[in-house]
């Protein structure tokens, strides 16, 4: 692991002016209180509860269809909430809806890749800084100074971020050309660019071979480092979630059946039973 | 593949350039008197369609939504602009700047109906919205085949029964009359006005489409949930596209109907979205500058195939299928490109081909 | 899948060519069209001049051809190709007839003006249809091109325009003429009126009609419509005029839709006296059209095709060896403006280099003098006012056995 | 009685809708295109009725099985020539050429035929049913038209769910990538389906005219139309939808015209049609999507 991170490049600072300084310090970033929801009387998630750190790494795992990414579809409210309640930074989200809950702190990336695959690289990350570049419609079809100063800042910023990556040299390709595995740091990259306060990681390391893993490893570790910010990822690769997890929950049948440390974790009989005992060969 | 050259800026020069010399151009023919007047009296019509279909691809295009009645909101603005300039025919002299007012307000009323089309229309999708973009372009033709409006010294008289019916005192004039349309209108339009609006629309659309709001109408178009997922309303930028769109036509309409001495609401038929809808597909979606071409192109063509007589329209239907044919034969594709034809890839159809 | 795709384009392009090679292939046999029973006159079909004679004056005709209304369009222009016809036969004064197509649209009609004045047009006929035709003489009034039409029939088609005149009826007129008519012949006490709410000419009718019938004292009980998009069941109609008790329904219609009013008020067994204009002109000679529906229809007419006079069986028996049809009014109104055109120039000394302006002068002259009368197969005595209206009686017809019998 | 004697008025339009509308959401059920040409075969289908009847003098049901034969043939080949060859292109470049094609059988029929227009002779010899004194007429053709599009929903039904051809239909409907993966051949159930929603156009052009005997080159426009916002009422590509959806739509039609206004009828039925989408937004009997994230 430490051979990897010395490869990887750190991650530049973010400008002052558009990241702003954290309090680490505080309560809790995301709290969840008893979330379900029921598709026409199918129940997929029930008393879900959960707290999440304002700089934690957190895994959400489970059996294929344990309902993981439908939390993820709470939280950020593509589905509604048949009960329940999210705070976010100790705010209640129930009123708000998807883009809301993302101007609010929450960003994500999607298991099945949703990039905007017309538009070049760059414009998708530009577009991911929608809200933190602003300027009015006028502006932009009049072509005041104020277009060219914030055209200017949201290049300059989109090619942080994808330096991140190391995906400079990609900026002008069009999305859906990317490699898969180039298109899931995009959208990694993309939902970072939204400023989040939280950032929900939709299986990251799908397509990846062991050493990309380890890049990702280290590079999430990394961002939550710099940009200060709290993550829960899905995952089914138990070494990445095992190695930068510092709290993970276990999902079954719509049910948090555990929840702890790694270690905590990897001992618990239900979770053995439920699934990493059928697992462990091909982990 | 699949490297996006950094192209738009001198693409966009390109269209700019294309409107440009073909204007001049067709100026210098005029002064020359080398141009019939077939085409002459068909140079304010090309533009107002031209507008038309820009505007249309905005919304089909650009925000990825089938509009089927979008020659409703050409029929407010033409309506609109019409008793605008009826009415302020006294107040103001100046021809061009009663016609720029017209268009103006043409612009301002089919934007309002733009957006109280757009509160319901925008939260269905796919052909569902389709069709109701279909059905308010109905509506717009039925309600206006039974308004009518005069004015008298006592002001603006309207009815929704008949001529009679608005009681026009001494010296009353009817502006429009339900099916029978907007009468003796005074023909105010020019090729140069129509030229003009082209120029504006195209600042509009093409300066949209590179900015912070254009990105934002693609990025919905392409993945709604995604486009949530970053804080993008997608309502709104859909409504920004649709208005915008609406706006253009009601300009256009106001254009097109103060070039003849009447217009009807019949004209603004289902035939007439689908038209524009033919130019914005032929021209390639997303593609302004194929509209623009595709428009012309198409407005013209059905004069030309006149000496074909009773036979005209079959060829023109032939000739339509066998384009759009062509169009979309892969194998065609790869060969223009081998040719070294600029073509810009069709952005809904792009996923599938490759890029030049 | 490119094979395939070769094939298809093949076959289409055949399909094209074929298209093009038939067009090409035979121009000028107006008789023997291919499948077609009412084929257009054309330009290359219109007939060239003779050596030596006077003049040859370039007509220039606008209608529609295709779409929706090219029912009206075809007959019109087909009627004025048989006066051509006939008239160059004469040997005098030569016409040359190009006839465009204008789809029933203002901006169409326009288009088809300019391409016509680009050709050489001297005088216009058309257009036939209303709204196009307001828009064209505008056009013709500021080219000072004479235009005579032969059924645009909306005062505003020549209102304010002094080269600009009327074959038929304007629609007020004709709406006055019925209400005078019902009057005179004590025909109704209750009326009720169905019109067509999206058509210049059915509103236009309408509106003249219920002012004038007020001031006559006749009662409409019920008025209700239909616009061309709902145009097929009219049960609603009829039972709202049946409740209100009328016994005359009056029709400012075209037959079309007229001849399903008729077919679905027997279904109901709703029996009023159904009255028309000259739009119901038609209805008797629609193909496989059952004539009992018609029986004790009343219309106003101009024009009737079975009447017996020497003109009009002529006519009728060229029109059906030529078109294979019954001519229906449009196309007597085509042949009567090139007509009436032939009456007013044939003894002055135009010749093929008289420009259009000033052949307008000396037709505005022609019509407007009191000495012009002219007899067409559409009215007896024609006289013009300096509007541009037409004056001629209109004829009242009753549906008797499937023919027209005349009222008065 | 008023009102049932409009409600029967109604429903017999609406039948009419409801049969073309068949036509409509099966192609596009299957296909998923907006066939807009399919208004024109069913005037072809009127014509060619009438000209068996009128012109050959055959008995009127064969003349409805030489419409429906030379309607599915017209079908086959605008498929094969037109529509096959897009079958990669994106939706709305088939949309196009379907509307040319649409423009071409208008054409052409004007240049065969004539604008003339033509009365047509009712196809239906089923007396009419009167009820209360004959204040209540329900006609024949109304009678024939219901049974009709519900025998065809009964066949369709069946076909879908019954058959080789019909499980091949579901699969394309589904998924055309993966029916064609699965051996599904995509081509030939496409094309199955046009033949047969052509052969449905056949039969509602000769009950469309049989209802309203006029025959001219655009008879199938507006009833085309109309018969496809009957369809997208229903829930495109639901068949009880399409036969729902025409239904209402012409008691809506009738109902707007007799306690509304007769000039603003059509204007009523759309903007009925926009409030059902805006509470249904899939129509009335439509799938709902649930979109996978």
């Amino acid at each position: 692991m430490s051979d990897s991170r010395k490869k990887t490049k750190m991650v530049p600072l973010p400008s002052q002016a558009i990241i702003p300084e954290r309090d680490t310090a505080e309560k809790p970033i995301l709290e969840v209180h008893r979330l379900g929801i029921n598709f026409g009387g199918l129940v997929a998630v029930e008393d879900f509860n959960i707290a999440v750190g304002r700089t934690e790494i957190c895994g959400l795992i489970g059996p294929n269809g344990a309902g993981k990414t439908t939390i993820f579809n709470l939280l950020t409210k593509v589905y509604q909430p048949t009960s329940g309640a999210i705070l976010l930074d100790g705010h209640d989200t129930s009123n708000m809806n998807t883009a809301q809950i993302n101007k609010a702190g929450i960003a994500r990336t999607f298991q099945n890749i949703r990039l905007f695959p017309t538009l070049s690289v760059e414009d998708n990350v530009k577009i991911g800084l929608h809200n933190q570049v602003k300027y009015s419609m006028a502006t932009g079809i009049l072509r005041l100074p104020r277009f060219f100063s914030s055209e200017r800042r949201a290049r300059e910023r989109a090619m942080e971020l994808l330096d991140i990556f190391d995906m400079t040299h990609l900026a002008s390709h069009r999305a859906s050309s990317l490699p898969y595995g180039a298109q899931r740091r995009l959208e990694f990259i993309r939902a970072l660019a939204t400023n989040p306060k939280l950032l929900l990681l939709d299986e990251p390391a799908a397509g990846m071979n062991p050493s990309e893993t380890e890049e990702l490893m280290s590079n999430i570790e990394k961002i939550r480092d710099q940009f200060q910010i709290a993550i829960i990822l899905i995952e089914h690769d138990m070494r990445l979630v095992m190695g930068i997890c510092e709290g993970i929950a276990v999902l079954n049948y719509g049910k948090i059946i555990a929840k702890g440390t790694p270690e905590e974790i990897q001992s618990n009989p239900l979770v053995i039973e439920a699934y990493l005992g059928k697992k462990k060969g091909d982990q | 593949m699949g490297r996006l050259r950094l192209k738009t800026s001198t693409d966009n020069l390109l269209t700019y350039g294309l409107v440009i010399v073909a204007y001049v151009v067709i100026r210098i023919l005029i002064a020359g008197g080398s141009i019939s007047s077939a085409l002459q009296g068909q140079l304010v019509p090309i533009t107002a369609y031209i507008v038309m279909a820009v505007s249309l691809n905005l919304t089909v295009g650009v925000l990825g939504e089938l509009s089927l009645g979008h020659a409703g909101f050409m029929s407010v603005g033409a309506f609109s602009g019409v008793v605008t300039a009826t009415l302020l025919a006294g107040a103001i002299p100046t021809t061009w700047l009663r016609l720029a007012l017209a268009m103006l307000i043409g612009a301002i009323f089919a934007g309002i109906f733009g957006f109280l089309i757009g509160v319901p229309v925008l939260r269905l999708e796919g052909d569902y919205l389709a069709i109701v973009t279909l059905a308010f372009g109905e509506i717009i033709k039925n309600v206006m085949n039974i308004i009518y409006i005069g004015y008298d010294a006592s002001g603006i008289q309207f009815s929704m029964e008949s001529t009679n019916a608005l009681q026009l005192g001494e010296g009353g004039k009817v502006i429009l009359s339900g099916p029978m349309g907007a009468i003796g209108i005074t023909k105010l339009s020019t090729f140069t006005a129509g030229f003009i609006l082209i120029l504006i629309s195209l600042v509009i659309v093409l300066n949209l489409i590179n900015s912070r709001a254009g990105r934002a109408i693609m990025a919905v178009r392409d993945d709604k949930i995604a486009a949530e997922s970053v804080g993008i309303s997608v309502w709104r930028y859909r409504m920004m596209a649709f208005v915008t769109s609406a706006m253009l036509a009601g300009a256009a309409g106001a254009l097109y109907a103060l070039n003849y001495s009447t217009v009807v609401a019949r004209k603004f038929d289902f035939n007439t979205s689908i038209l524009v809808l033919v130019f914005v597909v032929l021209g390639g979606m997303g593609n302004i500058r194929g509209s623009i071409i595709a428009a012309t192109v198409l407005t013209v063509l059905p004069e030309v195939l006149r000496t074909f007589n009773e036979v005209r329209m079959l060829v023109y239907a032939v000739i339509l299928i066998l384009v759009m044919l062509v169009r979309n034969n892969t194998t065609l594709q790869h060969l223009f490109q081998r040719i070294g034809v600029r073509r810009k890839k069709d952005l809904l159809n792009g996923e599938k081909g490759d890029d030049a | 899948m490119k094979r395939r795709f070769y094939s298809t384009f093949a076959v289409a392009l055949v399909l094209c060519l074929a298209l093009l090679a038939g067009c090409a292939g035979q121009p000028a046999k107006p008789t023997e069209p291919s499948g077609s029973e009412a084929p257009v006159p054309s330009e290359s079909e219109s007939v060239k001049p003779d050596d030596g004679v006077k003049a040859t004056i370039k007509l220039g005709g606008i209608g529609p051809l295709t779409g929706g209304a090219a029912v009206y369009g075809i007959a019109a222009a087909n009627g004025a190709k048989i006066a051509v016809d006939e008239i160059n036969a004469l040997g005098g004064i030569q016409f040359e007839l190009n006839f465009q197509d204008d789809e029933h649209d203002a901006e169409k009609s326009v288009n088809a003006y300019n391409v016509l004045k680009d050709w050489g047009m001297q005088i216009l006929v058309g257009t036939v249809t209303t709204t196009p035709g307001i828009a064209v003489s505008a056009e013709a009034f500021e080219d000072r091109i004479f235009a005579l039409t032969p059924s645009a029939s909306s005062p505003a088609v020549v209102e304010g325009k002094d080269n600009v005149f009327q074959m038929c009826f304007t629609d007020p007129n004709q709406g006055i003429a019925s209400a005078q008519y019902i009057q005179d012949k004590n025909l109704a006490t209750k009326v009720a009126i169905i019109y067509n709410n999206a058509d210049a000419y059915s509103t236009g009718i309408y509106e003249k009609f219920v002012s004038e019938a007020k001031a006559k004292n006749l009662e409409v009980v019920s008025t209700t419509t239909f616009t061309d998009d709902t145009a097929n069941d009219f049960s609603v109609q009829l039972t709202e005029a049946q409740k209100a008790g009328a016994d005359l329904i009056f029709l400012p219609i075209y037959y079309q839709p007229a001849s399903l009013i008729l077919a679905q008020a027997k279904a109901m067994n709703y029996e009023p006296t159904f009255f028309g204009v000259d739009g119901m002109d038609g209805i008797l000679t629609m193909e496989n059209f059952d004539t009992a529906l018609a029986e004790g229809v009343m219309l106003l007419t101009p024009f009737v095709a079975d009447a017996t006079d020497e003109k009009t069986v002529s006519f009728v028996k060229k029109y059906d060896e030529l078109y294979g049809e019954v001519p229906n009014q449009f196309a007597a109104d085509g042949y009567d403006v090139v007509y009436a055109l032939y009456e007013a120039l044939k003894d002055s000394d135009v010749t093929a280099d008289t420009s259009a302006s000033e052949l307008c002068d000396l037709l505005i002259g022609t019509f407007t003098s009191d000495s012009f009368v002219f007899n067409g197969l559409t009215g007896e005595n024609m006289t013009w006012s300096k509007s541009g209206e037409v004056a001629k009686a209109p004829k009242g017809m009753v549906i008797e056995n499937g023919v027209y019998v005349g009222m008065d | 009685m008023d009102f049932l004697s409009y409600l029967i008025s109604g429903i017999s339009l609406g039948s009419i809708y409801a049969i073309i509308a068949l036509g409509y959401t099966m192609v596009y059920g299957i296909a998923k295109m907006l066939n807009f040409a399919h208004g024109d075969v069913i005037m072809v289908g009127g014509y060619m009725s009438f000209m068996a009847t009128t012109h050959f003098g055959w008995p009127p049901l064969l003349s409805v099985l030489f419409a429906m034969a030379v309607c599915t043939l017209l079908g086959i080949v605008i498929e094969q020539l037109a529509y096959k060859p897009l079958r990669s292109a994106p939706a709305l470049a088939v949309l196009i050429t379907a509307i040319g094609v649409s423009y071409f059988l208008q054409n052409a029929a004007l240049l065969i035929w004539s604008a003339n227009p033509k009365s047509f002779s009712s196809v239906v010899f089923l007396e009419a049913l009167r009820l209360f004194d004959g204040r209540l007429i329900i006609s024949g053709t109304t009678i024939v038209t219901i049974i009709v599009c519900l025998v065809i929903i009964l066949i369709l039904n069946t076909i879908v769910n019954k058959t080789k051809v019909g499980r091949a239909m579901r699969a394309v409907s589904e998924d055309k990538d993966a029916a064609q993966l699965m051996g599904v051949n995509v081509n030939k159930t496409i094309s199955i389906t046009f033949a047969i929603g052509s052969a449905l156009a056949a039969i509602a052009g000769v009950l469309l005219c049989s209802a309203y005997p006029i025959l001219m080159p655009t008879t199938g426009a507006m009833p085309g139309i109309k018969a496809f916002t009957a369809a997208v009422f229903g829930g495109i590509g639901s068949i009880p939808g399409a036969f729902l959806g025409g239904i209402l739509l012409g008691i809506i039609e009738i109902l707007g015209k007799a306690y509304i206004s007769t000039q603003l009828s059509d204007a009523i039925v759309f903007a009925v049609l926009i409030i059902i989408l805006l509470v249904k937004p899939t129509g009335l009997l439509g799938k709902k999507v649930l979109v996978k994230v």
